[in-house]
């Protein structure tokens, strides 16, 4: 493969697709799939072909489109028209008035101006609707492994580790370090073996953005995994993917053989000097996994228990080599930024927070779904006019972002711009982009409850104060849920959460306390509210009956 | 018993699902990094791991025995018990939880009388907690045995549940 | 390998930067309390009890398994790592069945040493009181899992030490259970040599020698400055061996 | 007036007030020191209002023991977990991860000698709780005595202070369990 046949193949793929007078796109991903959105394809294909439309429209299953709560969703290109709630009946609408009589069907179709699409910045999701997963060439014609090839034959990885850099892009993880300076560490390190590797762990329970990214437009991700195997130096890489993601799992396979076949993976990519391989690996249901030194452990076939850092993977990582560790939603961001440039990425969002993010909006919201989002939105606009607000009667209570990592954001501080630094002042994290809404039903020491509830089955129990400090905060939380705590009780939750947090050995016992502490700053009163006083000394003549519990 | 046949030794079993489980480990070359992939495969072949797999397992990567058994049982996904005839996977990710799966959760405990992650007694139902399944825009959702329930309800859960139960036996010989 | 120079508790130091705080700290007799620690064993920075504070830094390090930085100023003994360690080994006495006046190893035990070094008076947590299984199948030890405090050192120092890696953790979490090959009595356990190892490198009465009684048994890790395959002093974090 | 002082005996084994014994012709002294209002060792049926400092010995293993353990709070300027037992729960809560009933047929029925009967039949007899916990988990504490039982000294250590005034400062020296 060199960079003509690569242009020729897109050329191909263009042309192919312009024969078709319509290509109809409907939903493959998770959430649509689970409301029937085969049996829907099944129905398009079955009107076409009762049309006699079968050789002219294209019926092509594509990643998320985004508003999972109205699925199963089906896009009409070239017009761009996009259909909610699509059933069998729907389907055979579809084609029988859109495509024959050349009339939309109203009732279902989706106001695209509406903000939620108006307000959201496609740039990771950008080829989610817009392709099918399973082709390369799909992914080909729209400029897939144009950057790679690049890359590959016309920069130096130094000038690439310096292209991401200064397009400001951040770990999407959660964390949010500085992938270029991350690139730049492991680039240095002087050794003859590094790793590459792609965390898709995506454990946080209420998010599934990389789940999109990975069944939606698997090619990104391997695209710019190579980009950074050449820019640090490693010639071999490794998706770490949930075992709960079996159709993600289904299109990476894929994926990699096609990429194989058309010596995109492999050796001497692009007639260069450059060799990159890539591998899978299933994770086996371990939250702890999302942190590195733990992914690491998993990958070389060990129980997923993190490990002090330094060293930091980047020092010694798999195997004791020096490894590169991003997550889904970072390496889908590289591509892009190598082809239209770092000056282009860098100008979206704030300064210190470039780009975009994806959110998965659920909870008690009315849109729920995938959402990308530039960098520096404010939270108000993603809860009321992309998300549509809480549901009818009910007011905005909080955000949740981070999931078990992060905290809730109050309604007093819904005009908190949504980047890294602003989300750490109000208490939470940007984390890797789940983001449950809570409205006025929502008990809040409940939420707290729920995710100490997960923490502490998740902790791997290395570390004492993760290991026992989850069940001890639990507890308690459990205790004052049930009204049997005492004002005691309280000032001891605190304590704890600060050891906890102060004191565990990873980001999952560092961070868990956090939903606990960003309830107890915003909405202390709740927690107050079922505390009993505790029984004290009654002298004899001051009569009072004892307290009992 | 002496082999009668000079033809491939079987596995000891005579199981030729170990055929298969082979197949995996040779295509890891034995590697011992590749405990977790082949837990996987095994668990795929045999729907559980039972001791002696362990053992044959540990043995064909050169592994010790209580690594083995701790990297089993760190991983929820891998299960050393075998599951009922039906599973109820009930999604308990934050999503579903807000929209009310733990009312699911206590319906359904209450209904099989036992405890998530636990099997009935007559081996037909497991209750299997997922920590999300991406589902979150029709939460609260169960897997049913594979198919996905989405906007459930703890009414809706026990009336499945209790067709699972009132399922007649079938035959066995 | 070069020489810094950094403080510790006030004290100007100049040390190798190889070494772990923690050898450094003990070379000039301060003395930070520890438990997962084993001269001799990799370091897995796991009971926290060795957390100091480290002027610039917003973290607290483990003084096991950091290295020295040239002007490093280090803190071992202040306010909140005194209440932390505290606190962490009440989280301990919470989590097993510690009754110290029926154990063998009382007034030998390095888990009560702890309690009375951080002056732990009694434990604010509720405790769990599990339901652990104490195993006497072996011939001439037994596992008491209700004493255990899962510092691994066991695990480490059987696979490490003596190479037969009969134990390893199970499960995960507040479950954690140290166990012998595929959790099978000890006694059964064909791996094991009986060398006796685990037993001596127990910070409690958790692996106890049979025909002793309560408050007779006491443990000595001296053995391990002998074995020669054992850590050499100043390694780094061994990650390929650790066993953990 | 003197200070008075009560000492209860919950779920132990009484191996703490024995040592209380102990301080031998220390109990002279301290005698003229103190009224001891209701102690085991003393027939008193009630426990008084207005006591100055409780000592307890042993775990709350049984509801009656919980309903004491706040009339003692609510009668006590002062509480004082007296021995590992109502300090940790010792001895007395190694049945904890057992099943109740397993415990009671055990001790009342497999290893009786005369009339196998499980004293929950009897309505007079206070109900066992599933596990036996310590003091503090029911009630506030001001003060600890640790040792499974305390020594003499410890005592002796502890009451001087406490009748003095003062929370009992529990050095290393006094600081042991078991």
């Amino acid at each position: 493969m060199t960079v003509e046949d690569l242009q020729e193949l897109a050329e191909q793929e263009q042309q192919r697709q312009e024969k078709f007078t319509n290509r109809l796109m409907y939903c493959a991903a998770a959430g649509c799939v689970s409301c029937g959105s085969i049996n829907v394809r099944d129905m398009l294909k079955k009107a076409l072909a009762e049309k006699n439309l079968a050789a002219t429209v294209e019926v092509v299953g594509t990643g998320c489109m985004g508003l999972c709560g109205e699925g199963p969703l089906v896009k009409v290109l070239p017009e761009g028209t996009l259909y909610q709630r699509v059933d069998e009946t729907v389907a055979r609408k579809i084609v029988e008035e859109h495509l024959v009589t050349k009339t939309p069907v109203k009732d279902n179709e989706i106001d695209t101006s509406h903000p939620f699409f108006a307000e959201q910045m496609k740039i990771v999701l950008e080829n989610c609707g817009r392709i099918d997963a399973e082709k390369i060439e799909e992914y080909i014609a729209v400029e897939g492994y144009a950057a790679l090839a690049r890359v590959v034959t016309e920069m130096q990885p130094a000038e690439v580790v310096e292209e991401v850099r200064k397009s400001g892009l951040r770990g999407r993880g959660g964390a949010g370090y500085s992938t270029g300076l991350k690139w730049g560490i492991v680039r240095k390190v002087q050794s003859d073996t590094k790793y590459v590797v792609c965390n898709a762990d995506e454990g946080d329970p209420g998010a599934f953005m990389d789940r999109s990214v990975l069944e939606g437009d698997p090619h990104r991700i391997l695209e710019g995994m190579a980009i950074a195997g050449y820019a640090v130096g490693a010639q071999q890489g490794y998706i770490y993917v949930r075992a709960e993601y079996p159709l993600a799992i289904e299109r990476l396979r894929l994926a990699i053989k096609q990429a194989e076949r058309l010596g995109l993976l492999g050796n001497r990519i692009f007639d260069s000097q450059f060799n990159f391989r890539i591998d899978l690996r299933i994770g086996a249901g371990a939250f702890v996994c999302g942190e590195e030194t733990a992914l690491i452990r998993s990958i070389e076939g060990r129980r997923g228990r993190p490990r002090p850092r330094p060293p930091y993977p980047s020092e010694k990582g798999l195997w004791g080599m020096p490894t590169l560790l991003n997550n889904v939603e970072t390496y889908a961001n590289i591509a892009p930024i190598i082809r239209k440039g770092s000056t282009w990425f860098a100008a979206i969002g704030t300064p210190k927070s470039t780009g975009t993010k994806v959110f998965a909006l659920a909870g008690k919201i009315r849109n729920t779904g995938l959402i990308e989002v530039p960098m520096g939105i404010s939270l108000r606009k993603i809860v009321f006019d992309i998300g549509g607000g809480t549901p009818e009667g009910t007011e905005f209570k909080a955000a949740q972002t981070g999931g078990p990592s992060g905290g809730c954001i109050p309604a007093a501080h819904l005009d908190v711009p949504v980047d890294y630094e602003s989300l750490s002042s109000v208490g939470s994290i940007m984390g890797s982009g789940g983001m449950i809404v809570m409205d006025s039903t929502s008990n809040m020491v409940d939420v707290a409850k729920y995710f100490m509830d997960f923490c502490k089955d998740e902790s791997c129990g290395k570390c004492i104060p993760c290991r026992v400090g989850t069940v001890h905060i639990h507890g308690l939380l459990e205790r004052i849920a049930q009204g049997k705590a005492t004002t005691n009780d309280l000032p001891l939750l605190e304590e704890l959460c600060m050891m906890v947090k102060e004191t565990s050995l990873c980001g999952l016992g560092q961070s868990a306390p956090n939903p606990v502490l960003s309830t107890l700053r915003f909405f202390r009163n709740e927690y107050e509210e079922l505390l009993q006083e505790p029984a004290t000394f009654v002298p004899s003549g001051t009569d009072t009956p004892p307290t009992t519990h | 018993m002496p082999p009668t046949t000079t033809t491939p030794k079987p596995h000891p079993s005579g199981d030729n699902r170990f055929k298969l489980l082979d197949r995996a480990i040779t295509k890891h070359q034995s590697r011992g990094d590749a405990l977790i992939e082949v837990l996987h495969a095994a668990q795929g072949i045999f729907g559980y791991l039972e001791n002696d797999l362990l053992v044959y397992i540990a043995r064909a990567l050169k592994l010790p025995l209580s690594r083995v058994y701790g990297v089993a049982t760190f991983y929820h996904f891998f299960t050393l018990k075998p599951k009922g005839k039906h599973t109820f996977v009930l999604c308990t990710g934050t999503a579903c939880y807000v929209k009310g799966a733990n009312k699911i959760q206590h319906a359904a405990e209450e209904c099989c009388k036992v405890k998530f992650g636990q099997t009935t007694p007559d081996d037909k139902i497991s209750l299997v907690q997922a920590r999300c399944v991406g589902s979150c825009g029709i939460a609260p959702v169960a897997v049913l045995d594979d198919k996905v329930a989405g906007k459930l309800t703890p009414e809706g859960a026990v009336e499945r549940l209790m067709a699972w139960k009132n399922e007649k036996d079938e035959v066995t010989a | 390998m070069a020489i810094v120079t950094l403080t510790i508790d006030g004290e100007q130091l100049s040390a190798q930067d190889n070494e772990s705080l923690l050898e450094i700290a003990r070379q000039h007799k301060i003395e930070i309390p520890t438990l997962c620690h084993l001269d001799g064993l990799s370091d897995v920075g796991a009971c926290r009890l060795c957390l100091l504070e480290i002027e610039g830094s917003n973290k607290l390090a483990p003084a096991c398994t950091t290295r020295p930085m040239e002007g490093m100023v280090v803190h071992t003994n202040t306010e909140k790592l005194k209440k932390y360690r505290r606190m962490i080994v009440a989280l301990l006495a919470s989590e097993g069945n510690h009754q110290c006046s029926v154990c063998m190893v009382n007034n030998h035990c390095e888990l009560q040493n702890l309690a009375y070094d951080t002056g732990l008076l009694y434990v604010r947590v509720p405790y769990l009181y599990p339901n652990k299984v104490t195993d006497a199948s072996h011939e001439s030890f037994i596992i008491d899992r209700d004493r255990c405090v899962l510092c691994t050192r066991c695990v480490r120092v059987c696979h490490e030490v003596e190479g037969a890696h009969v134990w390893d953790i199970a499960g995960r979490g507040i479950d954690c259970t140290i166990v012998a090959d595929l959790n099978v009595p000890w006694g059964s356990a064909e791996s094991c040599t009986s060398c006796g190892k685990c037993v001596l490198v127990c910070p409690t009465g958790a692996l106890v020698k049979k025909g002793e009684s309560v408050a007779e048994m006491e443990k000595h890790t001296d053995f391990l400055k002998y074995i020669v395959t054992a850590r050499r002093k100043g390694e780094w974090i061994s990650i390929e061996n650790e066993e953990e | 007036m003197k200070p008075k002082v009560a000492t209860i005996w919950l779920g132990g084994c009484s191996g703490c007030h024995m040592s209380f014994l102990d301080l031998d012709e220390r109990l002279i002294d301290l005698a003229d020191k103190i009224d001891l209002v209701y102690s085991p060792i003393a027939d008193v049926k009630e426990f008084p209002r207005d006591v100055d400092v409780t000592l307890v010995e042993g775990a709350i293993a049984s509801f009656e023991h919980e309903e004491l353990a706040r009339l003692i709070r609510r009668n006590s300027r002062f509480v004082v977990s007296f021995g590992d037992c109502a300090v940790t729960g010792n001895v007395t809560a190694m049945r904890n991860s057992l099943d109740l009933d397993d415990v009671l047929h055990r001790s009342y029925v497999e290893l009786a000698d005369t009339t196998p009967r499980v004293p929950r039949d009897y309505p007079t007899i206070a109900e066992l709780m599933k596990q036996a916990r310590p003091l503090h988990e029911y009630i506030t504490v001001d003060a600890f005595i640790h040792g499974c039982p305390p020594t003499a000294d410890q005592i002796w250590s502890a009451v001087t202070e406490l009748l003095a005034g003062k929370k009992p400062e529990l050095t290393h020296v006094f600081l042991r369990y078991g």
